[in-house]
């Protein structure tokens, strides 16, 4: 069942729990604002993975300083610079989702998407 | 370190736990902006330094600062809001 | 120095960037017509890397001075160009459709804003088709994300609102799980690029080494594309979104969004896991019973709809269920009919939505079927749009949707396990389709009666007010006729691209 | 999924329960079309809560208290069963920080090895996702671009007055200023005093991550959003009037534009050189100093131009629709 990694990886262990309670929150809460909240949860712990992926033990981080290039000195540089794109993508979309939700709030007042689709139907359009 | 480690890792459950069960919605944006600092010190341990600059500059200043921003303009934090504000803090409460 | 045709994949994406940056500046009209012309370049490009690529094969092309696997790298087959071509000549005749609804329904000073998403969704639809590496995918698929967003919520009611909401949540789910499926799949093999991740892939199924996290980083990833191109269980955005936006948006979201993520999942099972590792996978049996009921449940409740918007919208339900069911054949001859029906089902839908707007504007903006009666004699190229749209969604020979059953059928044949469910599933669903389309389509040919002279708005639209929209339903027509009747090229061009893809 | 269908059974249930009150609403719901922002809001958010008594209060309903129990139940044991998913998957995964990790392979070598030679940057970060990958980096940029654009068509108000009843859900200039005349600071002493020693601190700060991001951490986009944040505070000490003389739409507009054009018209040159195995007359500099790294500085000054303009864009538009 267990692999035999698992007291090794325990961050990512966490990082991956982490990810399932934004996952939740986002599918589950009533309320916008704590979906939103769960979406970063939920992508910081995905770049949190990525960070564990390229973090190698007694290496620093990848810059060189005064010029001493040796391939065993440095991490591995790809992960941060996926996570660097990847924090881009989710502050916009944060950013977007607020958005949505003050036009929503405006519109119905309320924070809570079935109430919403509940006043729809009953409105009719 | 990897005790520091654990620790910090210990907070960051214990953060994305209380967001979700915090009752209003001001404490759990709070909460989420202690999670990103908490983040980028881990990205700064683990050897990503422009992750964590990046992290403590965008998850702990920006995005909390839209997110503050927001609940204001949904009453969600200030009395001046009077008659508004009731109902938004029931949703906060559920 | 390499041939110059195969620049054009960088030079459409980059033009797509440049407009869109360029119209923010721009006023309504001109960004129009930028957004025109733009279109066209992409398709002609297209059209040219097609070309070239049928007589010397595919192309690598290196996104900077590195080659592959330190660089990003994009890639141009038949298929990539012949989709291009696709996606950019459907989203030119949605635009021309629905040109005045988007100057009713949007505020004058958004207008330009309009036109920069339309030019972002195509470009990240481009980049979607020719990319040759999973991260740069991922960011493509967020542009289209956030661009759909905006198509559906441009048009600022409730509904729309909502509905954009709706599409956010689900589709951020999605690209979480397929961020999480990137990431692990990346730690497994260590590689981003789509063709040295498929060489690890072999080896780690030829050896054993990782399968449960293999197994279960494929079944992220398709779950993710799944729930952003609205299978089955997680539609439940679809139809306010589809059914309220502006007729444009809807053209382009029901028949490009959706396709362009499912043409990444067909990229991917054909070029990073491979096709052999997938077919006998138990994940292809779940995706298999998802579209089954997704095309009974779609066509049940498109049953159960009295207003077209609606009922075209659940329709599009059961037409992905369809795709996903090729799909999940598992077979050659699945993976064409799939892509067969990708382009058959892009080509009805758009038409469907531009037709039946003609056919509300006819009478009084009322989309319940009770206001629709006769409205095809009151706008007659709307009526001729809808009825050919409908029988090529029932299946009818000489029209495409006929084709696609029919190449559903011999691909069921193939694989013994699941031909029963499929013959079965398919009859249904062609019955199901018949009632409710035929239904639609006697309702808006039933005679026109008199109780409809006096009222304001049930007006007789004649062929020479709305010029363009005429034009764009015969070139509809027209498309889809040819799909239907000379579909051998076309399978032929289908089945030479995936065997590039491999 | 079960979230909707949970949902019909509710509805119907719902329907009846709530017929009282049905008639009223539905009247007024009629009468002005397509939008309740035109109604009262007071008497509106009273048939709202009468709503929600109806339909939300527990006491009332029992039917619904139990579904929300099994809902509640039934997302408890999803949760669980994901997780646990998850975990089993963690633990089959290679080790961590271990050297021979698959993900450790000639691609990350050849980004240490070679990086600073072909990329001039001393921080290989910055050298691998602005000249290695720079193509997903262009789509990212563009990816805040088109959220901003959204946002921009979310909340951007260019109604002057409203005309008529038919005005939907978009609120006018008029109503957006006195919304956000309640929570305008009313010109704290304390917050001024602070903002003039800090901002520019705060924005040299910027500034400086910016132009060492080839050098040292950071780079365009964290230097932006750190000056796009100073900026803000600048805007909460001293209100729209004064930091709408140096930063207006057209600003923006403008900075945006610059810069997204640079970038992709510069990329698509690089590109072009490379693909076709020409040479792009871009000198590397040499290692170390502030002008060098071919590319990587211009592209990072237009990004984090981009990113500050865009991160006080957003906050000014959340604030009151528009600069």
């Amino acid at each position: 069942m267990f692999g035999e990694n698992l007291l090794n990886n325990y961050a990512e262990a966490v990082s991956m729990i982490i990810f399932a309670i934004g996952f939740t929150n986002l599918l589950l809460h009533k309320n916008l604002i704590k979906k939103i909240i769960g979406l970063n949860i939920m992508d910081t712990a995905v770049y949190l993975f990525l960070a564990l992926k390229g973090y190698i033990k007694g290496r620093t981080a990848p810059i060189i300083s005064n010029g001493v290039i040796e391939a065993d000195k440095y991490i591995n540089p790809i992960p941060s610079g996926l996570v660097l794109t990847g924090i881009v993508v989710s502050v916009s979309v944060t950013a977007l989702m607020l958005a949505l939700t003050i036009r929503l709030y405006k519109r119905y007042h309320t924070l809570d998407l079935d109430e919403i689709s509940f006043r729809l139907r009953k409105e009719g359009r | 370190m990897t005790i520091f480690q654990c620790i910090l890792l210990f907070f960051l459950l214990v953060c994305a736990i209380a967001v979700s069960f915090s009752k209003n919605l001001l404490n759990s944006v709070l909460i989420f902006m202690s999670y990103s600092v908490i983040m980028s010190i881990v990205w700064m341990l683990l050897e990503s330094p422009d992750l964590a600059i990046t992290e403590a500059a965008v998850g702990a200043g920006i995005t909390s600062v839209l997110f503050f921003v927001t609940l204001n303009r949904i009453h969600a934090i200030f009395k001046s809001a009077g008659k508004k504000k009731e109902d938004v803090k029931e949703e906060g409460n559920e | 120095m390499r041939d110059f045709v195969q620049n054009f994949p960088l030079f459409s994406i980059v033009g797509c960037l440049l407009s869109s940056s360029t119209s923010s500046l721009l006023k309504g009209r001109a960004a129009k017509w930028v957004n025109t012309i733009l279109i066209m370049c992409v398709g002609a490009m297209s059209l040219c890397v097609m070309i070239y690529c049928l007589k010397n094969g595919p192309f690598v092309y290196i996104m900077g001075h590195v080659p592959a696997p330190w660089g990003n790298e994009v890639r141009g087959g038949v298929l990539e160009g012949g989709m291009g071509l696709f996606f950019s000549s459907i989203m030119l005749l949605s635009m021309m459709g629905g040109r005045k609804k988007i100057l009713e329904e949007i505020e004058d000073t958004k207008q330009n804003l309009y036109y920069i998403l339309v030019n972002l969704m195509l470009c990240s639809l481009i980049a979607l088709v020719y990319t040759n590496d999973l991260f740069t995918a991922y960011v493509f698929v967020e542009i289209n994300t956030i661009s759909a967003c905006g198509l559906i919520a441009i048009r600022q009611i409730g509904r729309t609102i909502e509905a954009a909401v709706r599409y956010m949540i689900m589709s951020l789910l999605g690209s979480g799980l397929f961020l999480v499926g990137v990431c692990m799949l990346y730690d497994l093999t260590g590689h981003l690029l789509m063709s040295n991740i498929k060489e690890s892939v072999a080896l780690l199924s030829a050896s054993g080494e990782f399968r449960e996290p293999l197994l279960i980083t494929i079944a992220f990833i398709t779950m993710g594309l799944a729930i952003k191109s609205a299978l089955f269980p997680f539609h439940a955005w679809l139809p306010d979104a589809y059914g309220y936006s502006t007729i444009s948006s809807a053209a382009i979201l029901s028949s490009l969004v959706s396709k362009g993520y499912i043409f990444l999942l067909i990229k991917i099972i054909y070029r990073v896991i491979g096709f052999d590792i997938v077919h006998d996978s138990l994940l292809l049996n779940v995706v298999f019973g998802f579209s089954a009921l997704g095309i009974i449940f779609g066509s049940v409740s498109a049953m159960k709809e009295d207003d077209i918007r609606r009922m075209v919208s659940y329709s599009s339900v059961a037409q992905i269920g369809y795709i996903y069911l090729g799909i999940s054949l598992g077979t050659k001859e699945g993976m064409v009919a799939a892509v067969f029906q990708i382009l058959a089902h892009a080509a009805t839908k758009s038409m469907l939505f531009i037709s039946a707007i003609g056919l509300t504007d006819a009478s009084n903006t009322s989309r319940k079927f009770t206001d629709l009666t006769g409205s095809a004699y009151r706008n007659k190229i709307a009526g001729m749009g809808f009825a050919a749209g409908a029988l090529s969604m029932v299946g009818i020979p000489l029209f495409s949707g006929f084709i696609s059953k029919l190449l559903f059928m011999r691909a069921a044949v193939n694989n013994y396990g699941k031909m029963m469910p499929t013959m079965i599933v398919l009859a249904i669903s062609t019955i199901l389709n018949a009632i409710y389309f035929m239904k639609t389509v006697v309702r808006i040919y039933s005679p026109e009666r008199n109780l409809y002279e006096g009222r304001e708005g049930f007006v007789k639209i004649h062929t020479k007010d709305q010029v363009f929209y005429t034009i764009t339903v015969i070139i509809f027509i027209a498309l889809n006729v040819a799909l239907g009747l000379c579909s051998d090229p076309i399978l032929d061009l289908i089945s030479k691209g995936l065997d590039m893809f491999a | 999924m079960n979230n909707d269908s949970l949902f019909k059974r509710l509805l119907s249930w719902i329907r009846e329960s709530s017929e009282s009150f049905d008639e009223d609403m539905t009247i007024q719901d009629v009468d002005e079309n397509e939008s309740f922002g035109v109604v009262d809001k007071q008497e509106h958010i009273e048939n709202l809560e009468m709503v929600r008594r109806k339909v939300y209060s527990e006491k009332e309903n029992k039917s619904m208290r139990r579904m929300e129990a099994i809902y509640r139940w039934f997302a408890v044991l999803f949760a669980c069963f994901f997780t646990f998913v998850l975990i089993v998957t963690v633990s089959h995964m290679p080790k961590t920080g271990d050297l021979n990790n698959p993900a450790n392979n000639e691609v990350a070598e050849r980004y240490i090895k070679e990086g600073l030679k072909e990329t001039g940057a001393t921080n290989i970060v910055a050298g691998m996702i602005l000249d290695y990958r720079a193509f997903d980096t262009l789509g990212e940029s563009h990816v805040l671009f088109v959220a901003a654009i959204v946002v921009t068509i979310l909340l951007r108000l260019d109604k002057k007055e409203k005309d008529g009843i038919n005005t939907s859900i978009i609120e006018t200039i008029g109503e957006a200023e006195k919304d956000d005349k309640i929570f305008e600071p009313k010109n704290d002493t304390i917050l001024q005093k602070v903002s003039l020693i800090f901002v520019p601190i705060i924005i040299i700060f910027g500034i400086y991550v910016i132009l060492n991001g080839h050098l040292s951490p950071g780079g365009g986009f964290s230097g932006g959003a750190i000056i796009g944040a100073a900026l803000i505070m600048y805007l909460n000490a001293f209100g729209f009037e004064k930091t709408g003389k140096f930063f207006n739409e057209k600003v923006y507009k403008t900075v945006c534009f610059s810069g997204l054009a640079f970038y992709a018209l510069a990329k698509c040159y690089a590109f072009f050189c490379g693909a076709n195995h020409l040479d792009s007359h871009i000198s590397k500099g040499i290692a170390g100093h502030i002008l060098s790294a071919g590319l990587i500085l211009p592209l990072d000054i237009a990004v984090g131009c981009v990113v500050a303009c865009t991160m006080y864009g957003f906050y000014a538009m959340f604030r009151k629709g528009g600069f």
